[in-house]
């Protein structure tokens, strides 16, 4: 249907350029460098927005812009591209955040070219698992945006980076590993052995794999891809690597690679097995309502901005696995908007942290105080942020978690009812932790004298920030396209657990 | 009792008898000694198998060679009369016990066995009977030509791996 | 062959050979002792060889050859390592084989 | 132009009104008033022309679009929509919310005149007024959520319009989470109520309630509903114990607490109750009393409000306390049912205007003298003559004084707790319209009668701010009168509330339909686990307990408001003492108040202390939330981490004793071959058969 | 008796010789460093006509079976001729960075272990075997310690080589001689054709447990591996790379003639024994490696390590098991010369500590680059080729647990990938050194032409191995169909 491989060109557009940059731009030319990355990240967003153009929004549940490509047949690897509603909103995200990812990074003085290489590479790797649906093309690129976040927090972190960097990898790494066992029974599970997602539905759907077999299965699947959607209590990584990592790393991580985790959960483990999903879904819900309760208490205590934002990332992650577990169209719709909604927050949250950061050279909330006064761009911006983080309506937070309560309460199951109302208490603590960031950030008088000659944000802060409000903004006024795009690739899903009719 | 037999049960004995000598005995020079003693009784067990070729060789190569070496090796070093230390090292116990578990396994699978032997193929009709010596003459250069070449190399790389690493450094 | 003295009597010798030249390559002190500790295992299997093709597999010869085979590569091999052994003396004025560990960990 | 069409763009004015500021106006200090300004006047225009058509043809009309789709197993496609729902009580509600924010606004220009932040403020203004004018038009429960919050976002930001005062940022965040509390059990009672009565259209609510079979025959959960959705009113409404944030909420600019803190925003509760009042009137079939519930909260915060009222001297503070309990006195009347309802809605109507007078008169005063506290003025009728008989008007207003407004809407809702046989509550109202007047006149002489201060030249207002006072005055004097019976019509036959005829016959029948009906089962078996009905034996046919025989008990027939002098006289009098005992205590100085006061002790200091209801809220925060909240980061660096790094150090220190196992001694090495010989050995014999 | 077969071996042989004679003919004292070129020369001509020329139809066997030419030993042909060349080419400057003053006998031996390797890859009897394998350890030998006069170490690692590997060989011999008593035959061919029928009998399980155990030393299995680290840290960095490359890629050899095809029968006692070492290899040798400072003996206990995931294939024994092997030893091949060649490089003028990889993203990003995709690779990380290798190690072993109920394979399977995030740790530390940590020496790393034409082929493989490896994988299937 295209000639044109646009979903090549949109992943590959920022990792060549990382490569060409790599190979061939000395290190001085760190403008030539910017530009560079702003361009290529500039045409992955402009190709996402033809892509969004160009998209069938009523064969959403379908593959689009399909591209095949065997690269070991006998292993069944293949590289096969392809979109459906679910795989198109994610690029969306990840397309939105890499290019405000860029901007946000343009005051980057130390090391520059390796900073903006990594990060290029990291998106472009992001973009291929969101549109990969050959386990082993997913699984490598999954690894690929994983494995930079290393040097990434290692060398332009700040606080314990190196501590903070190993932990995050080798917990991000050590769920890889599981899931690749995951992938590897999925295919010796199936006959004929496959390894294309699409495939290996058909061969659950067909019942190839046994209750035996998927009760076993799952939770590998699910817990290798939970780490990086910060399961409790595998979340550990998330704080202090959070907290250590370059703002636009900070945004990558929460706002993108967190979602890679959970879209693998739905994508995989979910789509795949869904007998072991029902098996095991109260489990995760319990999980996923520690997350909420847990990561929403917990954030009150923190007094590093990050470290706030980083425990409510928990917190609405645990939402999001609490839609997957619902296993319920209602819910897995939340789920889903609540990714993208969650990765575009708290994208936002890390931007606006760092900005405030690179003029106090504090994260700390005692030493802040009053700045509203001094930046009163990044202070409105940080209140909007903040209000979408306690789900506030209007914006695009609100109706993912409202999707997700209803989700969880309107299943069948009593369990999940009282899941849901236990959940529901979080609103209260999330706005407690919030607005105490607000208050004792922006609010109130100067607390130290030199504030007073910090300017707002500039020009070029200000274009990422705005982005991503506006999309938060419109995404939260009127959902209803949005989720017109969820709901199409869901039915599958919901097809293959039954709930609803195939 | 057949003369054999009782050569056989005296050398077996003996050799075991030098065999521990040699790994216990203090001085290294009489060590060395045992071990050509146990050398040579292995010696006689292969001329009661029939091994005469495999025998000379045994003689010729370690007790003439091997062991010559290993006793220049030992003067060399001043390891004669060092008697006063203990020639055992603090793994003397472990390695005892482990070797004693070992000889046990050792003895009773092979024991266990059912040995069977393979049919000797008919010799032909009119081959000449050899003997040991030009049996294993013949063999070496037909049937073995190739181990044999490579044995050559070996020689070869050992002499001059040997000479690398026994040289004295020029600097 | 040699009456009243089974295959089984060889193999229990060339067991005891074997393992008393293992004990010696760990517990002998000098590494020229340690050279001879290994000797006797060759020697053990050398043994085994030869029984068996004596007991056995009368037909062909392959066990005496295979042994001849092993005592001169044992030959060499003791050349290499007497080698290695005095040029050990040369650095350290001991041949003490416990005393060389430099490399650990 | 359709009915539709309209009520879609009332509130879309200020919301055009706001963007257009947000966009282009770049923080002018003219520009951005005015264009506030005029959406504002236009909206109020438009309501007016739609209040008057549903005078005309009173009945709901609905309108709406999909917000949010999603196919669904059980729905089909479970839809949620925004749109507009216009009947009487949405188009009064219109008229209140613009006409006093019209006001405000109007009044602001003046008031906030000096302030920097005047441009921020009329955008929170016009964001405020479209989220409250969307509220008011909400046809379901989702939409009315969403404004709940909104409104809610609003009120946060203009109570925390100062930014750099402490106790402002305090104030706001309190107001915040404390009505986050509220909104919870109004969220999971939207939850439990569109769950299973399938829909949240307020048009729907009524006639699902009989036919929904899902409750079983105890009708329990139902209550718990209504109890659950009530908490957001006694949220938003400020009913105890959730009243906490609205005195601290005085914080904000003294507009802001006319128009939000007084009139509208923290009417919602009780137009919220009203709007879905048949859920718990339905309730009073089951076990839980829905409606006795609310009665009582709201009557025992009236009085609790009251009394502290009697004892504060900011000014702002003894109108907010004065605020929660007429607040108290409207969620009472709703309990009552029947014409209760209407006496709600209809005081809600009347309060608004006179609490806003007296909001706007206290910030002029403030305006003037420059300060808060009641004891630094004193005399001021006589420089601000306007004021102070604008706020004179409004004073006898709330205190139920023939003619003006309170009188009527008191009486109203006097007569319905009669009408309900509330005999306890309806004493209560009595003591409290007593309490009222006494405070209110308390400060009315401290105020604006006697000496006056020393120093300070306090003057009158501009126009900007005098001309509100007096249109809500006049307001004052004749809304109530909207209560009476104008030829058939008045303001209780257009909103009120009449239980369906069909419900009861729709109950009876599902008690039959629980026993057959599947999906029943398992929700009646939620039910009693959650809510532990009393056990009924098991009918032998089903091993379900068999229903509850029905016992219904009689509506509470809305009427036509009759004044009754039974219930008008005493009470009047009773406002009368009050405003006499007032004018004895401060104006004329019989006894020392604070004589008084020392001879109470501890009951007064505890009244003073607001009961130390904040204290205790305090304490709650600090000695079990954040303590918890640090167990929880404790736990989680400690422990759940702890493990993680606990396994990292274990591997570490297994390497670090393996490694010493390389000693470094090629014999050792050969024992390691030896014992790894001996392994393969033994694993030979435990794994080979 | 077709000579043919043995051509690339006499060809070997003949450039040995050519080394020898060369450096004979060189006057005292001369520069003997094109003796590197010539080796490097020999090598590359060499692997280029077997890359050309079709796989062999079939087993071909010379000397009356002793020695088979057949697909497989053609594909490990390759594997030593290519880590020859590799070791060669980093020889050629790293000889006159360490003063080796003799060169000519040094790449004589070098050409000697090839050869012997070759050898030991085409045996088809366990006494061909035995002599190669002899030829190979007496030329290690040599070759490990030939730094002598540099410093006590390569003496000592010289003996305990000599030594363990003298014990391993005894008890390969020992073993050897019961399998003999045991089936009257030392053919390969012979000995798999009486396994089929064989008893379960103790001498039986015996000498496999000896065989197994002298295999295991080869490819450094704990409890075998000991030598490995000491030897590693010690020897010539360029011989370092040689041996944990092509000894263990011969100790591939050995395993896959010895037990998966003489043994195939018996796949059920010997891959117990695999799997014991197995496990202890994947725990030992990465939990070891987390304490090591210095970067060879690092590598080392990486290599033991990789060892235990090729064991995967082994133990799995399935035409997809070998073949995952055979790559598996390609990738490593190439990952471990380029890491080793890069260690090389840095360690000549600096520390041979992890230390001294410090800030080299600073002073030379090429090789910093290099070295990160062998890092990376090692640690099973794509797009690089160990990525691909152990998915598809791991793959041929889930199959059979799965598909063959193998429980115990797949549990060790799950372990192997539970160890390598252990693994992944001393990995991400040399990238730590090398791009977070800062370096006191800003100047950049000398890297020669014959290291950067290394370092260039290693790079190149291990991304084509990594991103396309499906014409290697074809050309393997060939080997082993």
């Amino acid at each position: 249907m295209n000639a044109f491989p646009i979903l090549s060109a949109i992943w590959l557009a920022p990792f060549v350029t990382g490569l060409l940059i790599m190979a061939f731009v000395p290190d001085t030319r760190i403008q030539a460098i910017k530009w560079l990355s702003l361009g290529a990240s500039g045409l992955s967003l402009l190709l996402t927005v033809w892509l969004l153009a160009q998209f069938d929004y009523g064969r959403a549940g379908q593959l689009q812009f399909a591209e095949r490509f065997s690269l070991v047949p006998s292993l069944g690897v293949e590289y096969h591209l392809g979109a459906d509603g679910i795989s198109l909103l994610m690029v969306v995200l990840n397309s939105l955040i890499l290019f405000t990812g860029v901007l946000a990074s343009w005051g980057l003085k130390h090391r520059g070219k390796e900073f903006f290489v990594l990060l290029l590479l990291l998106g472009g790797g992001v973009f291929g698992v969101f549109t990969s649906f050959n386990l082993y093309v997913f699984f490598a690129l999954y690894e690929v945006a994983v494995l930079p976040m290393y040097l990434l927090i290692g060398i332009w972190g700040t606080g314990p980076k190196e501590y903070s960097a190993m932990k995050l990898t080798l917990m991000l790494m050590g769920g890889s590993a599981f899931l690749l066992l995951g992938i590897l029974a999925l295919y010796y599970g199936s006959t004929p052995h496959t390894l294309d997602i699409f495939e290996l539905n058909k061969a659950a759907m067909a019942g190839q794999f046994s209750p035996g077999f998927q009760k076993l299965w799952f939770p590998v699947l699910f817990l290798g891809f939970g780490v990086l959607a910060a399961l409790w209590p595998l979340h550990t990584w998330s704080p202090d690597g959070h907290a250590s990592a370059p703002t636009a790393v900070s945004m990558l991580h929460a706002g993108v690679l967190m979602k890679l985790g959970a879209y693998g959960c739905l994508r995989v483990a979910i789509f795949l097995l869904p007998a072991g999903a029902h098996f095991w879904a109260p489990l995760i819900a319990v999980l996923a309502l520690v997350n909420i309760v847990y990561g929403s208490i917990g954030a009150a205590a923190q007094t590093d901005l990050k470290y706030v934002t980083a425990y409510s990332s928990v917190s609405h992650m645990g939402l999001v696995l609490l839609g997957l577990a619902t296993l319920d169209t209602l819910g897995m719709n939340g789920a889903v908007l609540q990714m993208f909604a969650h990765g575009i927050m708290t994208g936002t949250f890390f931007a606006l942290i760092g900005m405030t950061y690179g003029r106090t050279h504090t994260r700390l909330m005692p030493k802040l105080g009053g700045l509203a006064q001094v930046m009163p761009f990044i202070a409105a911006a940080y209140v909007i942020a903040g209000m979408a983080g306690l789900g506030l309506p209007g914006l695009s937070s609100f109706p993912a978690e409202l999707l997700v309560f209803l989700g969880a309460y309107f299943t069948q199951d009593l369990f999940f009812k009282v899941v849901a109302v236990i959940a529901l208490t979080s609103i209260v603590f999330t706005a407690l932790y919030v607005l105490r960031v607000l208050q004792k950030t922006f609010y109130g008088p100067i607390t130290e004298p030199h504030y007073k000659e910090l300017g707002d944000a500039t020009l070029v802060e200000r274009i990422p920030v705005v982005i991503l409000i506006t999309v938060m903004v419109l995404v939260g006024v009127y959902p209803f396209p949005v989720l017109r795009l969820i709901d199409g690739g869901l039915i599958a899903v919901a097809q293959t657990l039954g709930s609803l009719p195939r | 009792m057949q003369l054999s037999t009782a050569i056989f049960y005296l050398c077996a004995g003996l050799s075991v008898f030098s065999a521990v000598r040699v790994v216990t005995v203090r001085n290294v020079f009489h060590a060395a000694l045992f071990l050509a003693l146990t050398l040579a009784l292995l010696a006689v067990l292969y001329l009661l198998l029939n091994a005469e070729f495999v025998a000379v060789v045994q003689l010729l190569v370690y007790v003439g060679a091997v062991i010559v070496l290993i006793i220049f090796a030992v003067m060399l070093t001043a390891q004669i009369g060092d008697a006063g230390v203990g020639q055992t090292n603090r793994l003397a116990v472990p390695a005892a016990l482990g070797c004693a578990a070992l000889f046990l396994v050792l003895q009773k699978a092979l024991l266990s066995a059912p040995w069977a032997p393979t049919e000797a193929p008919a010799p032909a009709a009119g081959a000449p009977v050899l003997s040991n010596l030009q049996a294993v003459g013949m063999s070496l250069l037909n049937d073995y030509v190739y181990p044999f070449e490579l044995t050559a190399l070996i020689l070869f790389t050992a002499l001059i791996g040997a000479v690398l690493i026994a040289r004295k450094d020029t600097e | 062959m040699i009456p009243g003295v089974g295959i089984g009597h060889f193999l229990v010798l060339s067991a005891a050979l074997f393992s008393v030249g293992l004990y010696g390559v760990i517990a002998r002190r000098s590494a020229v002792g340690v050279l001879m500790g290994l000797e006797l295992m060759f020697n053990a299997a050398n043994l085994n060889l030869v029984a068996f093709n004596a007991y056995l597999h009368s037909g062909a010869m392959a066990g005496q050859m295979f042994t001849l085979f092993t005592i001169t590569i044992a030959a060499a091999e003791a050349t290499v390592g007497l080698a290695l052994v005095v040029s050990i003396f040369r650095a350290r004025r001991s041949v003490r084989l416990e005393h060389v560990d430099l490399l650990k960990g | 132009m359709t009915f539709s069409t309209a009520t879609w763009i009332v509130p879309l004015l200020p919301l055009g009104g706001f963007l257009f500021n947000f966009l282009f106006g770049r923080g002018s200090r003219r520009l951005v008033p005015r264009v506030a300004l005029l959406a504002v006047g236009s909206a109020l225009a438009l309501s007016l022309v739609l209040a008057a058509q549903v005078l005309g043809d009173p009945a709901p009309k609905v309108d709406g679009i999909p917000w949010l789709s999603v196919t669904n197993q059980v729905f089909g496609h479970f839809t949620i929509s925004v749109g507009t729902l216009l009947d009487p009580l949405s188009a009064m509600m219109l008229v209140v919310v613009t006409l006093v924010s019209f006001l405000v606004h109007l009044y602001s220009l003046g008031y906030m005149s000096e302030d920097p932040g005047l441009a921020r403020f009329f955008m929170y203004l016009g964001l405020f007024t479209f989220s409250m004018l969307g509220l008011v038009v909400s046809p379901n429960l989702f939409q009315m959520y969403i404004f709940w919050e909104l409104v809610g976002l609003c009120s946060y930001l203009l109570i925390g319009f100062y930014t750099t005062k402490p106790e402002a940022n305090q104030a706001c965040k309190k107001a915040f989470v404390v009505n986050r509390v509220g909104d919870l059990g109004m969220f999971l009672g939207i939850l439990f109520l569109s769950y299973y009565l399938g829909t949240s259209d307020f048009s729907a609510i009524a006639a699902h309630l009989g036919s929904w079979p899902l409750f079983g025959p105890a009708w329990l959960p139902l209550g718990a509903v209504a109890l659950l959705l009530f908490c957001g009113a006694v949220g938003k409404s400020a009913q105890f114990p959730l009243h906490v944030w609205l005195p601290d909420a005085m914080e904000g600019p003294t507009p802001v607490s006319a128009l939000i803190h007084a009139a509208t925003m923290v009417a919602a509760g009780v137009f919220m109750v009203a709007r879905v009042y048949a859920v718990f009137d339905a309730s009073l079939m089951g076990s839980v009393n829905a409606p006795l519930v609310v009665a009582c909260v709201g009557g025992f915060t009236s009085l609790f409000a009251a009394t502290i009222a009697c004892t504060q001297f900011d000014i702002k503070r003894v109108l907010a306390y004065s605020t929660l309990s007429q607040l108290g006195y409207m969620v009472m009347a709703l309990g009552a049912g029947g014409l209760g309802v209407t006496a709600g809605a209809f005081h809600l109507f009347t309060h608004a205007f006179f609490k806003a007078l007296l909001f706007l008169g206290a910030g002029s005063v403030i305006h003037a003298v420059h300060s808060n506290d009641v004891r630094a003025m004193g005399g001021l009728r006589r420089k601000m003559p306007l004021t102070g008989i604008t706020f004179l008007v409004a004073s006898l207003a709330i205190s139920g004084i023939w003619p003006f407004a309170g009188f009527f809407s008191k009486d109203m809702i006097l007569a319905a707790l009669k009408d309900a046989h509330m005999t306890g509550l309806y004493v209560l109202a009595a003591a409290v319209a007593f309490l009222t007047a006494f405070y209110m006149f308390r400060l009315y002489f401290l105020t604006f009668e006697g000496k006056e201060p020393e120093h300070g030249h306090p003057h009158e207002s501009p126009w900007t701010m005098t001309l509100p006072l007096v249109v809500l005055a006049v307001l004052s004097l004749g809304a109530g009168f909207a209560g009476l019976d104008f030829g058939g019509r008045s303001f209780g036959s257009y909103i009120r509330f009449d239980r369906s005829p069909t419900l009861a016959s729709d109950w009876t029948r599902a008690q039959g339909l629980a026993l057959a009906h599947p999906k029943a089962v398992g929700d009646y078996r939620l039910a009693t686990a959650l809510w532990a009905a009393p056990a009924l034996p098991p009918t032998a046919a089903t091993g379900l307990p068999a229903p509850a025989p029905a016992t219904i008990p009689p509506a509470q027939e809305s009427r036509a408001f009759v004044l009754d002098y039974s219930v008008a006289v005493p009470a009047t009098l009773l406002g009368l003492a009050g405003i006499f005992l007032a004018f004895g205590v401060y104006r004329l100085k019989w006894i020392d108040p604070g004589r008084v006061a020392r001879a109470l002790g501890p009951v007064y200091t505890t009244v003073y202390n607001k009961y130390y209801v904040d204290e205790f809220y305090r304490w709650m925060m600090d000695h079990v939330y954040y303590v918890v909240s640090g167990a929880i980061a404790w736990f989680d660096r400690h422990v759940v981490d702890g493990v993680m790094n606990g396994l990292a150090l274990l591997m570490q220190v297994a390497g670090g004793a393996l490694r010493r196992l390389q000693t470094g001694r090629a014999q050792a090495y050969a024992l390691a071959m030896l014992g790894g010989i001996l392994i393969l050995l033994g694993a030979l014999k435990v794994f080979v058969p | 008796m077709n000579l043919q077969l043995i051509l690339p071996e006499f060809a070997v042989l003949g450039l040995g010789l050519l080394v020898f004679f060369l450096d004979l003919l060189a006057p005292e004292g001369a520069s003997r460093r094109y003796l590197g070129w010539v080796c490097a020369a020999g090598f590359a001509v060499i692997l280029a006509v077997l890359l050309a020329s079709p796989f062999p139809q079939g087993p071909s066997t010379a000397f009356g079976g002793l020695f088979i030419a057949d697909s497989l030993a053609r594909v490990f042909e390759v594997l030593f001729l290519s880590a020859a060349l590799l070791a060669s080419l980093a020889s050629v400057d790293a000889l006159e960075a360490r003063g080796v003053a003799w060169a000519g006998e040094y790449y004589f031996l070098l050409v000697m272990v090839t050869l012997a390797m070759m050898c030991l890859a085409s045996a088809g009897d366990l006494l061909s075997l035995y002599v190669a394998l002899e030829l190979n350890s007496l030329g290690f030998y040599a070759l490990v310690s030939i730094l002598k006069g540099r410093s006590l170490v390569s003496s000592e690692a010289g003996i305990k080589y000599l030594i363990l590997g003298a014990i391993a060989s005894a008890l390969l011999l020992y073993g050897f001689s019961i399998l003999y008593g045991l089936s009257g035959t030392l053919s390969l061919q012979g000995l798999a054709a009486w396994s089929q029928g064989a008893a379960h009998s103790p001498a039986l399980l015996l000498a496999l447990a000896l065989v197994t155990a002298g295999l295991a030393f080869k490819v450094s299995l704990v409890p075998f591996h000991m030598w490995a680290p000491d030897v590693y840290q010690a020897a010539p960095t360029p011989i370092t790379a040689f041996l944990s490359v092509a000894s263990k890629a011969a100790g591939l050899a050995l395993l896959m003639r010895v037990l998966d095809t003489s043994f195939h029968s018996l796949a059920g006692v010997w891959d117990k024994l695999l799997m014991v070492m197995m496990a202890l290899t994947f725990v030992w040798a990465n939990v070891v490696a987390l304490k090591q400072r210095d970067l060879k003996r690092l590598m080392a206990y990486s290599s033991v390590a990789q060892a235990g995931y090729l064991m995967i294939g082994i133990v799995a024994g399935t035409p997809l098991g070998l073949q995952a092997v055979l790559f598996y030893a390609l990738v490593y091949l190439f990952t471990n010369m380029a890491a080793f060649q890069v260690i090389q490089l840095v360690s000549v003028k600096g520390s041979p500590e992890l230390s001294g990889l410090k800030g080299l993203a600073r002073r030379s990003p090429g090789l910093a680059l290099i070295m990160l995709c062998a890092v990376l690779s090692l640690g099973g990380i794509p797009p690089f080729g160990g990525f691909f290798g152990k998915y598809f190690l791991f793959a041929a072993g889930v199959q059979e647990g799965l598909l063959s109920g193998r429980v115990w394979l797949l549990a060790l399977v799950a372990f192997a990938v539970v160890m390598s995030i252990v693994s992944l740790f001393y990995y991400l530390v040399i990238i730590k050194q090398m791009y977070i940590e800062p370096s006191a020496d800003e100047a950049p790393v000398a890297a020669p032409a014959a290291a950067r034409i290394a370092l260039g082929l290693c790079t190149l493989m291990i991304l084509v191995t990594g991103v396309y490896p499906s014409p290697i994988l074809d050309w393997l299937k060939q080997a082993l169909p």
